[in-house]
């Protein structure tokens, strides 16, 4: 498969699914088991196409006559591609009995789903600044509708109308950033700001500066940065389970794969303006996070806000970019994955258990969790242990290669209040094992939902310990090493 | 200088009814006044030949969305009753100006002190229909194709939001 | 799979082999016996042919994360075999002891876990190594205490648990901070203590580095002021996790400050040596104090072992081969009698159910044999002549004279200390009038003389002929003392 | 080879009894079940309960009331199942000091006639770099004479303990601690280098803790032997102190003693004088000399045996002789000899004072034992060795045999131990030898204690510290002034009890002493009376030669037992056939026994409680631990206060954005402002 | 010129921020994100004028485009709020924060 057709394929055979939903949905053969079901393949199927561009190295403009440079493809999209492809894979499996309990997930919410993804995908692959705009408005679009999907429920319609609000509130800052930037440097393009940055003094690129600090401010808020992500626990709260799950999973790395990007181009360069300000960002959104964390009483609640703490050390990274490029950007793709996989892990099995209804998971709802349901008791503390950073988790590994380079980088102090913060986390998440192992349980034995469902939370707590011991050494399955040489591949393959 | 004098004259009409627009009490008052807002910037664009973006402002702006949101306003049967209690509306309004007195400041300040050039080039042909078209199909296809996606994105969610559950 | 691997990985395997096949109780006995005596089996294989002459043998390299240089490695050494061999001895025999009060496969479980994770942390000579193995033994504690512990269960192995995850972190810090500074003066990233000894830190680098490590390991260990912890802990937790920490982890810690930091940090930690002997001083007399007013059994024995364990920190921070023999040797003599001992008290608990000193007394008279294997194991304890500890405080309290001798009376208080708590208690507990609680009390059953009988005899073995387990530290130390000279002349 | 054969069986004889009767007794309560040939369970057992003569049956259950061990309460009836073991006990525990106590006298022998030295290598017990301790024993002169007495003393209070401890309970245990007792202390005797000495040191502390809490059930006698090891512990604390420090003093070549103190010239004085201080710590601790003598009084809770043997001829004796032992290094520290002769002469003076206000039978003989120690201690810090040893030959037999004395009027008197009670008794035979040793310890010529007291007073007297001298003098005077009261006040009073005789077994050792301490003074006549001082020539230890002429040494003698017949006679004015006793006075700093031990628990035990409170409740748990909860707490209130901000209103969120937007674009002002 | 308008760009901006956080009718608030967008489009077109290339038009055409579509889904959050609680309030809104938690 050459790399142009699988650039294209993605996205397209997602719009197509997503349109052929759209209409499918008005026929009389419509059931919600067949949208999910095309849904499902629609996306394993792009998963399988996508995968086949991760591994080997490469950079290319997708059709740059028609398109006009704006969207490239390299292994560095391809990787995040597939990522959160596989991210909505699992969001959905794992959250069949919440997709056949509701009646609120239609047709639509599929055609959402796949659209969302779809303007992630192009997001990753945008090079151009108003292209990212717009495929970040479909993703975060499609995601605020999937918030507000439960029209009858108060809180989801508030959560609907804090997430739109300041999405939109924040996305302005994002075209004031643009309409900045273009001004001086004339053009949208990454690489063409990056050149005029290249060949400029400091006084001619002080609307650049200032204009970058205002995209920044967007994606401070896409990633629930403080003081930026006041939103996050309201909204995370008042969506349902497997849409908390996919934004904390996916989306999230849709918006670390832009700005990801957007850093090693063009950011790069004024690394020594803004590291004060992202590490200062980093300090006050790891403690502000915790300090959230650790009065949370539902569960729901506490990964959210600490979902805010991991934005926070993926902070510390970015930070470290300038000085440590190589090992500070393959330290977050890491992480991300890592986050990502325990994240979708510990969403999953709320929602799993939730049965798709619309309660907050306390933490008395886990008590005596281990005695009924084993396998869920363990699989949740392995995503708990990963998300503190407990060794032999993937999370682990994550938080060394983040802590790394920031050391690296020379912010040793930073790695410091990274751990600290870290050792608070220890207390949240520990606080679930606590629930699910130690208390009695104040209710009956139920039978929570599908088997595939459990089959997917299984699996990725297996992922996640791989992803903390593994090596090729003992079984041939591609371990943390190869992990690391596929996000060493991919920022590679920004032609740095 | 006309067109300075025209400026300023449209960019005052423009900031007063924008604040009008933000401190009028009734929705339909601050409705009203941002249409004025729209026109003037409209008139601005005309200002610099941008004559297309002038028409699509007209219509799009104060014609469509404008008329959608009074729409809106009359649909809902919006009572004064059902208004917000706004007590402390101006001392919010004063202490966020305040506040967004640096920002807007520090950016003032970066502007004019860019060396952004100025050519004042005023083509007669640029900012027709014409060639905003060529434009928009030579250079920005794919944010064109993709905006037709975001608004099918609106739809859909428009849609699914506002039927009733059944 | 070589035999250290094998020693580490048996057990972990065999735990998660039992975790996930459910079986009957009884036959999860069996299987861990198996596993626990397979390992003893392999220990004691690995004692033979351990060869008394050299140092560091049974390594055993892979590649494990490349890119970072993180490899896995593991050897074994005259101090590490002690810890070894303890913990190949120690878990067959806590199982003999307890396996009628404990009805539940999450106990044997985490018991085998325990048991790879310290052999793991002991074995290891990559650091990132060391640090999983020593995060993934806390795991099972935590859970232990949590599971089958006593009074506020919840509460403690949290604080447990949030105390020691914190030592660890600071120590991941600075084991980080060691690796990139081997990249910046070598162009590679390296975990290996034989290559992370060869970077040059500045004096405030050093320090800093120091103190997170020791952070890490004092809180383990523990010595003051790191030490809250302990006595709550000892008290709620199970009795075969308190075993593990008195006898093993809490070495473990004293193990580390030896292998990594005196390896690593040569220079800083013998500046700052003086500090840590007064520190450890200052511990082994405030423990000991503190254990006086103690009404608690397992806490008293909790203090006592804290006391103990500073006059171990000593005995590596002064420096000399009899100081790093005598505390070798005391950690593998004090593992004996303070597993011993607190499976004593385990087996009074099952027939008293009070741990509490006072509501006992008078069971020399109806448990005599109980009565004599207590006192002998307290006595041991204590230090008495021919019991392994006598020779261990000699060998530090020599080593503490050589270093000074102001320090070498402050160590030899280690002979009166640990007295002023233990004969009172002895007395407390085992004479006297019996009242109802102890009436009853039933004397030892076969099965816990079985488990108790070889520790006694090892610990007679060891006072009495001492020089049999020496020989297999000396050159270890020997050789350690020489590069510590090499260095410090230099 | 036959060294190593001898000294090794010597050694270890005592303790294979000691193992075999502990292997015995542990399983005495299963054989119930696996001896009988029956199967009716119940019935059994009766079968071996020794029918129990009537009289037999009254003291079994005397002794049942104060002790208790074995079976449990639930089955009483068959208590006296055991019995049949006794013998076999009391087979091995006679055989086991008998072995050795022969073998003693043959070493001695030898020793003395042939001036063999015996030495053994047995193993070696640590070997670090080119430093290492063997096993080894040897017995040199020294050695050899400390054989002399201990083993057979040891043997004939085995043999008085066999009726004494008739059927106890607790036979067997009793025996199997009192060989291992035998067993530590030749190997302190026999040690050839302190370490292994050290070992002995300690393991004889041990056992007669573990012999003075003999009756635990009574938990204030084993608070006794808690106190007793934890106080000899602070002088091995001493000890061991200077071992180390010699340890680390001697260059390369072995332990041993004749290397120590050829070695001993190397070390600087300062370093030296410490290590015999220290060393004089360790042996107050096992002497009981001021300050580390309060054990010994509270160690007569013991069984009476225990006493004579642990607590007067044997144990308390070794500090004299580790000091003895190394002569070699108090002859080179003068400064601490003296200090060692000071502390000597206060510790008699200040026994013998409590002594005379005591009523305990066997604290009076404690103290007396304790006054004793002193004198030899004083002997000692002069440099008169052989005297002092000498003394402590003599003292081995007259107070053993005092002891037994007492032991046996205990017995006989159903447990009365305070002499006003026990006024006027009638006790013959046993009054008889008591009253030989009283007139022994008091210095009666010819009794032995009387030459070998002579021969320290001469030292004492020649050393030209007069006021030791003095001491010393008072001292004896008094010690004549306590015995006799004790004596007066027991047998010389109208009231009459009397008691069944002694069991042979008792009385027969007892004789054995009555003769040795009246001949044992022949062993070493000195030259006033033509002796030839054979012992202080056979021991050729470092002693200074005191020269004193024998007018005035004799004159001295008779001066001294002039002013002890006096106070004799005056005593027996006071006390004989008088109410004297009934009307002392039961208070005083004097029977108070200057309120030691009130000082000690005030100063030592009590702030030790409270130091141990004070770090638990007030630094653990105050200082520490809580505020590291506070800390925990403090990040949970300020969670909540963080929390106020998030408070759902979408406004204020957007106002936080704003405020962040705003407090970027200060900094990247300020920044550029100095940037372009 | 081109500052001018960037000028009152900014200040239409700071108005429409103001507008946003200070009121409380929902209406009021979306017709501040409006002229927040507007005030981009406004300053899109001059530099368009002064570049001479209408790539800046096509911009602002686009965010027109983009903020009809917000439009739509702000016209569906007022129906559904509306719908749920009667009121357009932006303080009623809060049943979802953590003051009401505790």
């Amino acid at each position: 498969m050459s790399n142009e057709f699988i650039a294209l394929a993605v996205p397209f055979f997602l719009l197509f699914s997503a349109i052929f939903i759209l209409l499918f949905g008005l026929s009389v053969y419509y059931t919600k088991n067949r949208g999910y079901t095309i849904t499902l393949g629609t996306l394993f199927v792009s998963f399988i196409v996508s995968a086949n561009g991760v591994g080997q190295k490469y950079s290319m403009e997708i059709l740059p006559d028609v398109f006009n440079s704006m969207v490239v493809y390299d292994t560095f999209s391809a990787t995040f591609i597939s990522l959160f492809l596989l991210g909505g894979f699992l969001t959905l499996a794992i959250a069949k009995s919440f997709v056949d309990k509701t009646n609120f997930f239609t047709h639509e919410s599929f055609v959402l789903l796949l659209l969302s993804l779809f303007g992630m995908v192009v997001l990753t692959m945008a090079n151009e600044l108003l292209t990212a705009f717009i495929a970040l408005e479909i993703a975060s679009m499609s995601v605020y509708i999937l918030v507000g999907l439960n029209r009858d429920s108060l809180k989801a319609s508030e959560a609907f109308f804090k997430y739109l609000l300041l999405g939109s509130f924040s996305a302005s800052f994002y075209l004031l950033g643009m309409m900045l930037i273009y001004a001086q440097a004339k053009s949208t393009n990454l690489d063409a700001i990056a050149e005029y940055i290249l060949h400029t003094e400091l006084h001619s690129q002080l609307l650049i500066v200032a204009g970058s600090m205002l995209i920044m401010i967007t994606v401070m808020f896409k990633i629930a940065a403080v003081p930026f992500g006041a939103w996050v626990l309201d909204v995370y709260e008042g969506a349902s389970l497997p849409i908390t799950a996919y934004m904390a999973g996916v989306f999230k790395i849709a918006i670390f794969a832009f700005v990801l990007r957007l850093f090693l181009k063009d950011y790069i360069t004024f690394d020594a303006i803004y590291d004060p300000l992202i590490i200062g960002g980093a300090l006050v959104t790891m403690f502000v996070g915790s300090l959230l964390a650790v009065i949370q009483q539902s569960v729901k609640k506490m990964l959210a806000a600490s979902s805010v703490v991991h934005s926070g050390y993926l902070l510390i990274a970015f930070a470290s970019i300038g000085e440590a490029t190589a090992s500070a950007t393959s330290a977050i793709i890491f992480y991300l994955f890592a986050y990502f996989i325990s994240a979708i892990g510990a969403f999953g099995v709320l929602s799993y258990i939730s049965k798709g209804s619309d309660k907050l998971i306390n933490y008395e709802d886990l008590d005596g969790l281990a005695k009924t349901r084993p396998i869920i008791a363990a699989s949740l503390t392995i995503f708990m242990l990963s998300l503190a950073g407990f060794p032999s988790t993937i999370g682990f590994i994550g938080k060394f290669y983040i802590l790394t380079s920031a050391i690296e980088a020379g912010y040793t102090y930073l790695a410091f209040f990274g751990v600290v913060s870290a050792f608070i986390s220890i207390y949240y998440y520990f606080k679930v094992i606590t629930h699910l192992y130690f208390k009695e349980a104040g209710h009956v034995e139920v039978h929570y939902g599908y088997k595939v469902s459990l089959a997917f939370i299984v699996i990725s707590a297996l992922v996640v310990l791989w992803g903390g011991v593994g090596t090729s050494l003992l079984l041939d399955i591609p371990g943390i090493n190869e992990l690391n040489a596929l996000s060493k591949y991919s920022v590679e393959s920004l032609g740095l | 200088m006309q067109n300075e004098i025209l400026f300023a004259t449209l960019a005052l009409i423009a900031i007063v009814s924008s604040i009008v627009m933000i401190s009028a009490h009734r929705p339909i008052d601050s409705a009203l006044s941002f249409i004025v807002t729209l026109i003037s910037i409209a008139a601005l664009f005309a200002l610099v030949n941008a004559s297309f973006l002038f028409v699509v402002q007209i219509i799009i702006y104060a014609g469509a969305i404008l008329s959608l949101i009074l729409f809106i306003i009359m649909f809902l049967n919006i009572k004064d009753e059902n208004l917000p209690d706004e007590k402390h509306k101006n001392r919010w309004l004063l202490a966020t100006s305040l506040i967004i007195a640096p920002f807007s400041a520090i950016l003032i300040d970066l502007i004019l002190r860019s060396d952004i050039a100025v050519n004042g080039v005023s083509d007669a042909k640029f900012g027709t229909i014409k060639d905003v078209g060529l434009t928009l199909f030579s250079k920005w296809v794919l944010p064109f194709e993709l905006v037709s996606i975001l608004l099918l994105v609106a739809l859909v969610g428009a849609v699914t939001l506002s039927k009733r559950s059944e | 799979m070589s035999i250290l691997s094998a020693i580490i990985f048996l057990p972990i395997l065999t735990a998660i082999f039992l975790f996930f096949v459910h079986l009957h109780i009884n036959l999860v006995k069996i299987v861990y016996m198996i596993s626990t005596l397979a390992v003893a089996y392999l220990a004691v294989k690995l004692y033979i042919n351990f060869d008394a002459s050299s140092s560091m043998q049974f390594i055993e390299h892979h590649a494990w994360i490349s890119q970072y240089g993180i490899n896995y490695d593991v050897g074994v050494d005259g101090v590490s075999l002690g810890i070894v061999m303890m913990n190949a001895i120690l878990m067959p025999l806590v199982a003999i002891a307890l396996y009628k009060q404990r009805d539940k496969r999450g106990y044997w479980i985490n018991l085998l876990f325990v048991q790879g994770g310290i052999m793991g942390a002991v074995l290891a000579l990559d650091l990132m190594l060391f640090y999983l193995f020593w995060e993934l033994m806390l795991l099972p504690i935590f859970f232990m205490i949590g599971l089958f512990g006593y009074g506020k269960s919840n509460f403690i192995s949290m604080k447990f648990n949030m105390y020691t995850i914190f030592g660890s972190l600071m120590m991941l810090l600075s084991i980080l901070y060691m690796a990139v500074e081997h990249k910046e003066q070598f162009g590679f990233y390296s975990f290996a203590l034989d290559e992370l000894k060869n970077i040059t830190l500045t004096t405030t680098e050093s320090l800093l580095v120091f103190s997170g490590f020791m952070i890490a390991f004092g809180i383990k260990i523990p010595i003051f002021p790191f030490h809250t912890w302990l006595s709550d802990t000892y008290r709620s937790a199970p009795m075969g996790i308190v075993i593990v920490m008195s006898a093993l982890m809490a070495k473990l810690g004293t193990y580390a400050i030896w292998r990594f930091l005196f390896a690593l940090l040569s220079e800083t930690s013998q500046e700052l040596a003086p500090y840590f002997i007064w520190l450890g001083l200052f511990g082994l007399i405030y423990f000991g104090i503190s254990a006086i007013s103690q009404t608690h059994l397992k806490r008293m024995f909790a203090l006592s072992s804290a006391s103990h364990l500073s006059l171990i920190v000593v005995g590596f921070f002064i420096y000399n081969s009899y100081g790093l023999i005598g505390s070798s040797f005391f950690i593998v003599a004090h593992a004996l009698s303070s597993a011993a001992i607190f499976l004593m008290v385990a087996m009074m608990y099952e027939r008293v159910q009070t741990y509490t000193i006072d509501s006992l007394g008078g069971i020399a008279k109806v448990a005599p044999l109980f009565a004599l294997f207590f006192s002998f194991f307290a006595l041991s304890i204590v230090g008495v002549p021919l019991t392994a500890g006598f020779v261990a405080e000699v060998l530090i309290i020599l080593g503490a004279f050589e270093y000074d001798t102001i320090i070498g009376f402050f160590a030899a208080t280690s002979l009166l200390i640990p007295m002023l708590f233990m004969f009172k208690t002895i007395s407390k507990v085992l004479y006297g009038e019996t009242n109802e609680r102890t009436q009853n009390f039933q004397d030892l059953r076969v099965h816990e003389l079985v488990a108790i009988i070889p520790l006694a005899l090892l610990i007679l073995a060891m006072g009495i002929f001492p020089n049999y387990f020496i020989k297999k530290i000396e050159p270890t130390a020997k050789a350690f003392v020489d590069k510590k000279e090499a260095v410090y002349y230099e | 080879m036959r060294d190593n054969l001898l000294l090794t069986i010597l050694l270890l004889s005592p303790l294979s009894s000691a193992a075999l009767i502990f292997l015995i007794n542990i399983f005495q309560k299963r054989d119930c079940f696996v001896v009988p040939p029956h199967n009716d369970e119940m019935g059994h057992c009766e079968q071996f309960v020794v029918p129990l003569r009537n009289d037999e049956v009254d003291h079994c259950e005397q002794s049942e009331a104060i002790q208790s061990v074995g079976t449990p309460r639930a089955f009483p009836r068959y208590r006296s199942r055991h019995m049949w073991k006794q013998p076999i006990y009391t087979f091995l525990a006679l055989t086991g000091s008998g072995i050795s106590a022969v073998l003693a006298l043959y070493v001695g022998y030898y020793s003395y006639f042939e001036k063999e030295v015996f030495s053994s290598h047995l193993f070696t017990w640590l070997s670090i770099g080119n430093f290492t301790i063997e096993v080894a024993l040897r017995a040199d002169a020294l050695s050899s004479f400390m054989l002399l007495f201990v083993a057979p003393v040891s043997f004939l209070i085995h043999i008085y303990a066999t009726g004494y401890m008739d059927k106890d309970k607790s036979y067997g245990r009793f025996f199997a601690y009192f060989n291992i007792f035998v067993f530590f202390m030749l190997l302190l005797v026999l040690a050839d280098n302190p370490i292994i000495m050290f070992i002995g040191w300690e393991g004889v502390g041990l056992v007669s803790y573990a012999l003075i809490g003999f009756y635990f059930k009574d938990i204030q006698n084993t608070y006794a032997g808690n106190k007793a090891f934890i106080v000899n512990r602070v002088g091995d604390f001493g000890f061991l102190s200077a071992l180390m420090l010699l340890f680390l003093s001697i260059p390369s070549g072995g332990f041993s003693f004749s290397n120590i103190f050829l070695s001993l010239i190397q070390i600087e004085p300062f370093s030296l004088s410490l290590i015999a201080f220290l060393l004089f710590v360790g042996a107050m601790g096992k002497s009981a000399q001021i300050p580390l003598f309060v054990w010994l009084p509270d160690a007569m809770a013991g069984p009476t045996p225990v006493s004579a043997l642990i607590h007067a001829a044997t144990m308390v004796t070794a500090g004299v002789y580790m000091v003895a032992r190394f002569a070699p290094l108090y002859n080179m520290t003068p400064n601490i000899a003296l200090l060692i002769a000071y502390v000597g002469a206060l510790s008699a003076l200040f026994a013998a004072l409590i002594a005379t206000k005591q009523y305990d039978i066997k604290k009076i003989l404690a103290y007396s034992t304790m006054s004793q120690l002193g004198f030899m201690f004083m002997a000692l810090g002069v440099g008169a060795y052989s005297s002092a040893l000498f003394h402590m030959f003599t003292h081995a037999f007259f107070k053993a045999l005092l002891f037994m004395a007492a032991g046996a009027i205990i017995v006989a008197f159903h447990h009365k131990q305070d002499i006003r009670e026990l006024r006027g008794i009638k006790f013959p035979k046993v009054f008889k030898m008591m009253a030989i040793a009283s007139l022994t310890i008091v210095a009666i010529p010819p009794f032995s204690a009387f030459f070998s007291k002579d021969a320290i007073m001469g030292a004492l007297y020649a050393s030209g510290h007069v006021e030791i001298f003095a001491i010393a003098f008072v001292t004896s005077l008094l010690t004549a002034f306590y015995m006799s009261r004790m004596m007066f006040v027991l047998f010389f009073s109208k009231s009459e009890q009397s008691a069944d005789e002694s069991p042979k077994s008792m009385v027969y050792p007892m004789l054995l002493l009555t003769i040795f301490s009246i001949f044992a003074g022949f062993f070493n006549i000195p030259e006033v009376f033509g002796g030839a001082m054979n012992f202080s020539h056979w021991l050729n230890l470092a002693d200074k030669s005191f020269i004193i002429p024998h007018a005035k040494e004799l004159v001295l003698m008779s001066i001294n037992t002039l002013f002890i017949a006096l106070v004799m006679y005056n005593t027996y004015k006071k006390y004989a056939y008088t109410n004297e006793i009934i009307m002392e006075e039961n208070y005083g700093i004097v029977t108070k026994k200057f309120y030691i031990d009130e000082i000690y628990n005030k100063i030592i035990v009590a702030s030790l409680h409270k130091l141990s409170h004070f770090f638990e409740k007030k630094i653990s748990n105050f200082l520490i631990d809580e505020k590291i909860n506070l800390t925990a707490l403090a990040y949970l209130k300020f969670g909540k206060i963080i929390s106020i901000a998030e408070n759902g209103n979408v406004r204020f969120y957007a106002l936080y954005m704003l405020i962040g937007v705003m407090s970027g674009f200060v900094y990247l002002y300020w920044f550029l402002r100095s940037a372009v | 010129m081109l500052k001018a308008y960037m000028i009152l760009s900014i200040l239409l901006f700071s108005i429409g921020i103001v507008g946003l956080i200070s009121r409380r009718n929902i209406i009021v608030i979306y017709m501040s994100i409006e002229l927040l967008l507007n005030a981009v489009n406004l300053s899109l077109i001059a530099i368009s004028a002064d570049l001479a290339d209408s790539s800046a038009q096509v911009m602002s055409l686009i965010i027109i485009a983009i903020a009809a579509s917000e439009a739509a889904l702000f016209m569906s959050l007022f129906v559904v709020l509306f719908r749920n609680r009667a009121s357009l309030d932006a303080n009623l809104f809060d049943m979802l924060g953590n003051s009401n938690e505790r």
